[in-house]
């Protein structure tokens, strides 16, 4: 296959994917048979796409013109060859763990279920391999209505409730301030292409480099940046398959990446660093890493207490894009990858413990621990992955943000680093602590409570076992970006 | 004095303003739904005399040809509002079937006798 | 005279036949059979007309053998034939559409009528869009409404018959403001023909029967196209008419008022007695922003859907106008896209509501609850339409969003950009209420009944929530030939 | 009522009339004024004339509803027939001068014909109009 025809392949494959399983509803060993080969192909076709990028070929593929200004192209380059295949491979992984659960708790409409899933999983694609801020956009926009229907899965009246503020926020942002930003931008250009070096040198400087960024930082709605991460608590609502596919595998994956990508290929690191003009950037970063995590400890609810770890975990890739050097850029681009595995197991854990147990809350985990040791264990591992120790991968991406700190000379970020993995330690090690060392109330019989269905736990234990993979063999991702054209 | 000149040497208009004015305000403060098509016909009429009036040419005659005769009336405007009046006589028509459908159906033909009739929704 | 030189002429006789002969028909079946015939021969005469202006520049047809600027001339411009093409085509969707949908809505013994309605309004469409002369306009602009008049009285519901008187008062004073606006020019300039009377009044310039002619157009088209706030006759006109009217009255009528002020704005009048004379652009722009906000709101507070939908409409004509107040080549682009792009969404909107009431029996919002399991294509349908009045990336809805921005921007009027996605936020609320109910309510109407519509009723719905997508992506036959009509529209201004 | 007799028999004396002015007024149309609307409407004035004296069952009788509803398209379609053959013979739509050889006399034919429409056309819709008004609300 050329490099081209596998880019597009990565599109269509997710989407003949949905076709085919919207076409076996009846048959679900088939329909679950489709997705797990669609993850599979997926997964090897962006695969077979890296060694090309190692050699140093940036593919596109496309090249289509809507409008003066609207043009749909792709093109490969490191950042987003790191997140396609993040993204694929975890969905591969998710889509494991979604049959166990979701047969594990009888769910309805399993069919629209895994056809949204595949469709997004097309989407965030798109968004990865995007070679301009038009292309980005629409298939940004493809994967928020994707994902709605997922997020109200349920369709009881808080499903509803919670897709309603996740659409609203989501496509409120996107259209009312990231839209503009790219007509500005393409205003200003005359052109959305993504470029080594910014685009925007020279056509903007000033407050109007503000502007445009906070345009785009709190455009991108999926970045949840405080105020605008609401919809993230919100759409906890949602199976924890979706869940884990929001908050690891693509939806605020595709936020920070898009952050990310704007800030390196849309406004040059130079012009940043130059002007001072994305300096609030970071503080807003920093004040979101640490409230965030300020309220994760407050919530007892296990998904929303993750939720709320996510929202902080994301504005550590804005807080390294902000920083706007090359250590910045490489620590928050690693993080996108190092977080991702390490949230997913976590969630995974949190879905396995409610099917097999239906427990939800923080406080009634005590004990737990005994009855599903495997679940709990990964749980820390993942935990441990999240804070930033070693022998986990979130050790280096961590260490990178800090070494940009430093280089940036704003040493009151690192201290907030420092801060903030307390706070991560004082929110996410009670709970398997507590699972295994605290006795359960007398009253508490939790009989009959075993380990989740075999599916799930292969899925939570491939993602663990990646979160120390990753701690030693992170020097592949640390090659692959530094391929990235920063200039 | 001069003003004044030219007030009158333009009274065609006045009467054709004239018109269309009251055909207007018929329409507007008429509750009655048979009063408002009347000055609806008198707002259409005024414009008959709009194009009719410039049309006349003073000494011209009627446009058939003649060898007697060099300056005739424009015919055009004449042919227009036969169009014109077709039309109006359409629309009445319309407008009063539409009437005594409306008084069958809901037993008046005043407006604020008819709007605050609540049919469920 | 070749049959390909007939073309224009045939363009508007064809309906006019077919409306006669259905009159002498008592059997509704008959007349539809005819009226389908008509419909699909409308987009073959006005694609090939579309094809040669395109090719070989605009076609000019002497009716009845007098030259113009005499006789009455039919003239096929790029802008003309872009919307004979947009009418046609909606028409011969309408029309497979149509009969099941109005066997159930309208009694047997006045379907024959319908029909015969249908196609008169057809006639006057395009007769509208195809004539080089401006009264000959207001004959076609009356045969059209007069026959809207009656089909939309023909509605099951009593309101019918008021909102169609309403409506009667509301669009004759703006026909007749119409006529009296020609009336002041002819008594100026003598003339009638379109391309002559363009002539002559860049020869007299803006003088002040030319500007009062130019006020009582504008305020008269802008009645037929409730522009806001000359927009109260349509929300009842489009809720209680047949399911079928509607959907076509929303894709066409208020197009081809739009057509007109675009033909008098920028070549009758031309760009330097409009943009000098009066502040046209400033009162446009205004009315624009007040119709894409106001009419949204209060779209979100209705109940019936189809009155939502009208509310929609207003807003959504609000987009077209901005275009026409920005008046630079990427804003007018925009607004004369959206021209064909609003008409697809709200086509294909209309007719999925259309298909539910032929099931349910019912616009109203709450009889939606869970309909979306019982009739997942309709509904798709409906999802897809609205995705595209929102102006998702990837719909028609976005392409026409685009060049607005971009038109707004060209102008340095940056706040305008927000105005403008600040207002499809709004249609978010609206279309993602109606989404919610339909998808995700319990099935209120739990009978057999309740399913998929005959295929006849469906495959038009899917080919248009299609064409929102395809339009949406290759934009070279919308955007494209909107660029071309643009082009000449603008050529006035320098 | 005896006043109803003179008005009877009056209406029965003046209606040939009538229908007499209204033919005159048609054909008298290529040379002054008059033409197929006038001509249409007086049609109609002596049908509803005699509704009005008779009582409109015995007009109806006459001229049924039906009829005058056919009218209506029929006039409409003699008009665009004649433009329609106009066609055929390679004019343009409604150009009379290549129904007949002679350019003029084309014209006149066309026109005539086409005055025969609109009269049938105007006579049937104000009766049919009158009908629809008349035979309501009773």
């Amino acid at each position: 296959m050329t490099q081209d025809a596998a880019i597009i392949a990565a599109l269509l494959i997710p989407l003949a994917g949905a076709v085919l399983i919207v076409l076996s509803h009846r048959h679900p060993n088939v329909r679950e048979t489709v997705t797990l080969v669609t993850g599979g192909a997926l997964f090897l076709t962006v695969a077979s796409l890296v060694s090309d990028v190692f050699a140093g070929a940036s593919p596109e593929a496309g090249g289509f013109v809507i409008a003066p200004g609207l043009e749909i192209t792709f093109r490969l380059e490191p950042l987003g060859m790191l997140f396609a295949l993040v993204a694929s491979g975890l969905w591969l992984v998710n889509s494991i763990y979604s049959i166990g659960y979701m047969r594990g708790n009888k769910e309805h409409r399993q069919t629209m279920f895994y056809a949204c899933f595949a469709v997004a999983i097309g989407a965030t694609m798109g968004v990865a391999f995007s070679a301009n801020l038009v292309t980005l956009f629409l298939f940004y926009e493809v994967l928020t209505l994707s994902t709605y229907p997922l997020v109200t899965h349920k369709a009881t009246e808080e499903a509803v409730r919670g897709g309603r503020i996740y659409l609203m926020i989501l496509l409120g942002t996107s259209m009312v301030l990231l839209l503009p930003a790219i007509i500005w931008t393409y205003v200003l250009a005359g052109t959305t292409t993504f470029a080594a070096g910014g685009i925007l040198a020279g056509k903007a400087d000033g407050i109007l480099v503000a502007i445009l960024l906070a345009l785009f930082a709190f455009g991108i709605g999926k970045a949840a940046i405080m105020p605008f991460h609401r919809w993230l608590p919100a759409a906890m609502v949602a199976p924890t398959p979706v869940s884990a596919f929001l908050h690891a595998v693509a939806v605020v994956k595709a936020g920070v990446f898009s952050v990310m990508k704007i800030v390196i290929y849309i406004f040059g690191i130079d012009l940043l660093a130059t002007t001072g003009q994305g300096t609030w950037l970071l503080y807003v970063a920093a004040a979101t890493i640490l409230i965030a995590s300020i309220v994760a400890m407050t919530r007892d609810n296990l998904k929303a207490r993750l939720a709320y770890s996510t929202v902080s975990q994301l504005s550590y890739v804005v807080l390294g894009a902000a920083l706007a050097n090359t250590l910045g850029i490489l620590g928050g681009s690693m993080h996108i990858a190092m977080h991702a595995v390490g949230k997913i197991t976590l969630f995974f854990c949190a879905g396995a413990i409610y099917t097999a147990a239906h427990k939800t809350k923080v406080s009634e985990l005590a004990g737990l621990g005994r009855k599903m040791p495997f679940t709990f264990a990964a749980f820390a591992v993942g935990a441990i992955s999240i804070i930033g120790l070693p022998p986990m991968g979130g050790t280096w991406s961590k260490w990178y943000l800090a070494l940009g700190a430093m280089e940036a000379d704003q040493f009151i970020l690192v201290v907030v680093l420092m801060i903030s993995s307390l706070l991560n330690i004082a929110y996410l090690l009670p709970i398997p602590f507590r699972a295994f060392f605290v006795r359960p109330g007398g009253d508490d019989a939790a009989g009959g409570i075993a380990e989740a269905p075999l599916a799930c736990l292969i899925a939570i234990g491939i993602t663990a076992t990646a979160c120390v993979l990753l701690f030693f063999f992170a020097d592949a991702l640390y090659n692959l970006l530094q391929l990235m054209k920063l200039r | 004095m001069a003003v004044f000149s030219e007030i009158v040497s333009h009274y065609n208009h006045w009467i054709t303003i004239f018109l269309m004015v009251s055909g207007l305000y018929i329409v507007v403060a008429r509750g009655n739904m048979v009063k408002k098509l009347v000055g609806l016909s008198l707002f259409q009429t005024s414009v008959y005399l709009l194009y009719l009036s410039p049309g006349k040419i003073l000494g011209g005659t009627p446009p058939i040809l003649d060898p007697n005769f060099a300056v005739y009336s424009n015919p055009l405007p004449h042919v227009l509002m036969l169009t014109a009046i077709v039309v109006g006589v359409a629309t009445l028509a319309l407008g009063l079937a539409l009437v005594v459908r409306i008084n069958e159906e809901y037993g008046t033909i005043e407006e604020d006798e008819i709007f605050p009739v609540k049919d469920d929704e | 005279m070749t049959l390909e030189q007939q073309l224009p002429a045939l363009q508007v006789i064809l309906p006019l036949f077919g409306a006669l002969i259905c009159a002498l028909m008592r059997r509704g079946s008959l007349a539809w059979g005819i009226a389908l015939g008509v419909s699909f021969a409308m987009p073959v005469i006005s694609g090939v007309l579309l094809a040669e202006v395109l090719s070989n520049g605009p076609i000019s047809y002497h009716l009845g053998g007098w030259a113009p600027p005499w006789g009455i001339e039919y003239r096929v411009d790029t802008l003309g034939a872009y919307l004979l093409m947009l009418i046609s085509a909606i028409g011969a969707l309408i029309m497979p559409y149509a009969r099941a949908s109005v066997a159930r809505e309208i009694s047997a013994d006045k379907q024959a009528w319908f029909y015969t309605m249908y196609l008169l309004c057809l006639t006057g469409l395009l007769g509208i869009a195809i004539t080089g002369d401006a009264f000959n306009i207001f004959v076609f602009l009356e045969v059209s409404s007069l026959s809207t008049y009656v089909l939309i009285a023909m509605g099951k519901d009593r309101r019918a018959l008021l909102s169609a008187y309403q409506y009667l008062i509301m669009g004759t004073i703006g026909a007749t403001f119409y006529v009296i606006g020609i009336g002041l020019l002819y008594s100026v300039t003598g003339t009638l023909n379109l391309v002559d009377l363009t002539a002559r009044i860049s020869e007299i310039g803006p003088s002040r029967p030319v500007l009062a002619a130019l006020a009582f157009l504008e305020v008269g088209i802008s009645l037929k196209l409730a522009l806001f706030p000359l927009h109260v006759w349509l929300p009842n006109a489009y809720a209680y008419a047949p399911s079928v009217v509607t959907a076509f009255l929303a894709a066409t009528a208020t197009k081809v008022a739009v057509y007109l002020y675009l033909r008098f704005l920028f070549s009758v009048f031309g760009v330097s007695v409009v943009f000098k004379g009066l502040p046209v652009p400033e009162i446009l722009l205004a009315l624009s922003i007040a119709a894409m906000f106001g009419a949204s709101l209060v779209a979100v507070f209705q109940d019936n859907i189809k009155r939502m939908l009208a509310y929609s409409s207003v807003a959504q004509i609000g987009y077209i106008t901005l275009g026409i107040g920005l008046a630079n080549k990427m804003g007018l682009t925009g607004g004369v896209v959206h021209l064909i792009n609003h008409a697809m969404m709200k086509g294909a909107l209309f007719m999925a509501i259309g298909a539910v009431v032929y099931r349910v029996g019912s616009a109203r919002l709450e009889d939606f609850a869970g309909i979306g399991r019982r009739m997942p294509l309709t509904m798709a349908v409906f999802t897809l339409g609205g995705l595209s009045i929102i102006g998702t990336p990837g719909t028609v809805g976005f392409v026409s969003k685009w060049y607005l921005a971009v038109g707004a921007l060209d102008k340095g009027w940056w706040w305008l950009m927000f105005l403008l996605v600040a207002s499809s936020l709004v249609s978010v609320v609206y279309i993602g209420r109606v989404v919610e109910v339909i998808w995700f309510r319990p099935l209120l109407h739990t009978g057999t009944t309740v399913r998929e519509v005959p295929l006849a009723m469906l495959v038009p719905m899917l080919l248009l929530a299609t064409a929102t997508i395809y339009f949406g992506i290759d934009t070279t036959l919308t955007a494209g030939i909107a660029g071309r009509a643009v082009d000449m529209l603008l050529a006035g201004l320098s | 009522m005896k006043l109803d007799l003179i008005f009877r028999i009056t209406t029965k004396l003046i209606l040939p009339f009538i229908l007499m002015f209204a033919l005159y007024v048609q054909f008298h149309g290529d040379y002054g004024p008059g033409g197929g609307f006038q001509a249409g409407v007086i049609t109609a004035a002596m049908v509803i004339l005699y509704a009005i004296i008779f009582g409109l069952p015995a007009a109806q009788k006459v001229v049924p509803a039906r009829l005058a509803e056919l009218m209506i398209p029929l006039g409409a379609l003699i008009y665009a027939s004649v433009g329609a053959v106009a066609m055929l013979l390679g004019g343009e739509f409604l150009n009379y001068s290549v129904l007949l050889s002679d350019g003029p006399h084309g014209q006149e034919l066309g026109i005539l014909l086409v005055e025969i429409g609109v009269l049938v056309t105007v006579a049937g819709t104000m009766t049919a109009i009158f009908y629809s008004f008349a035979g309501r609300g009773r």
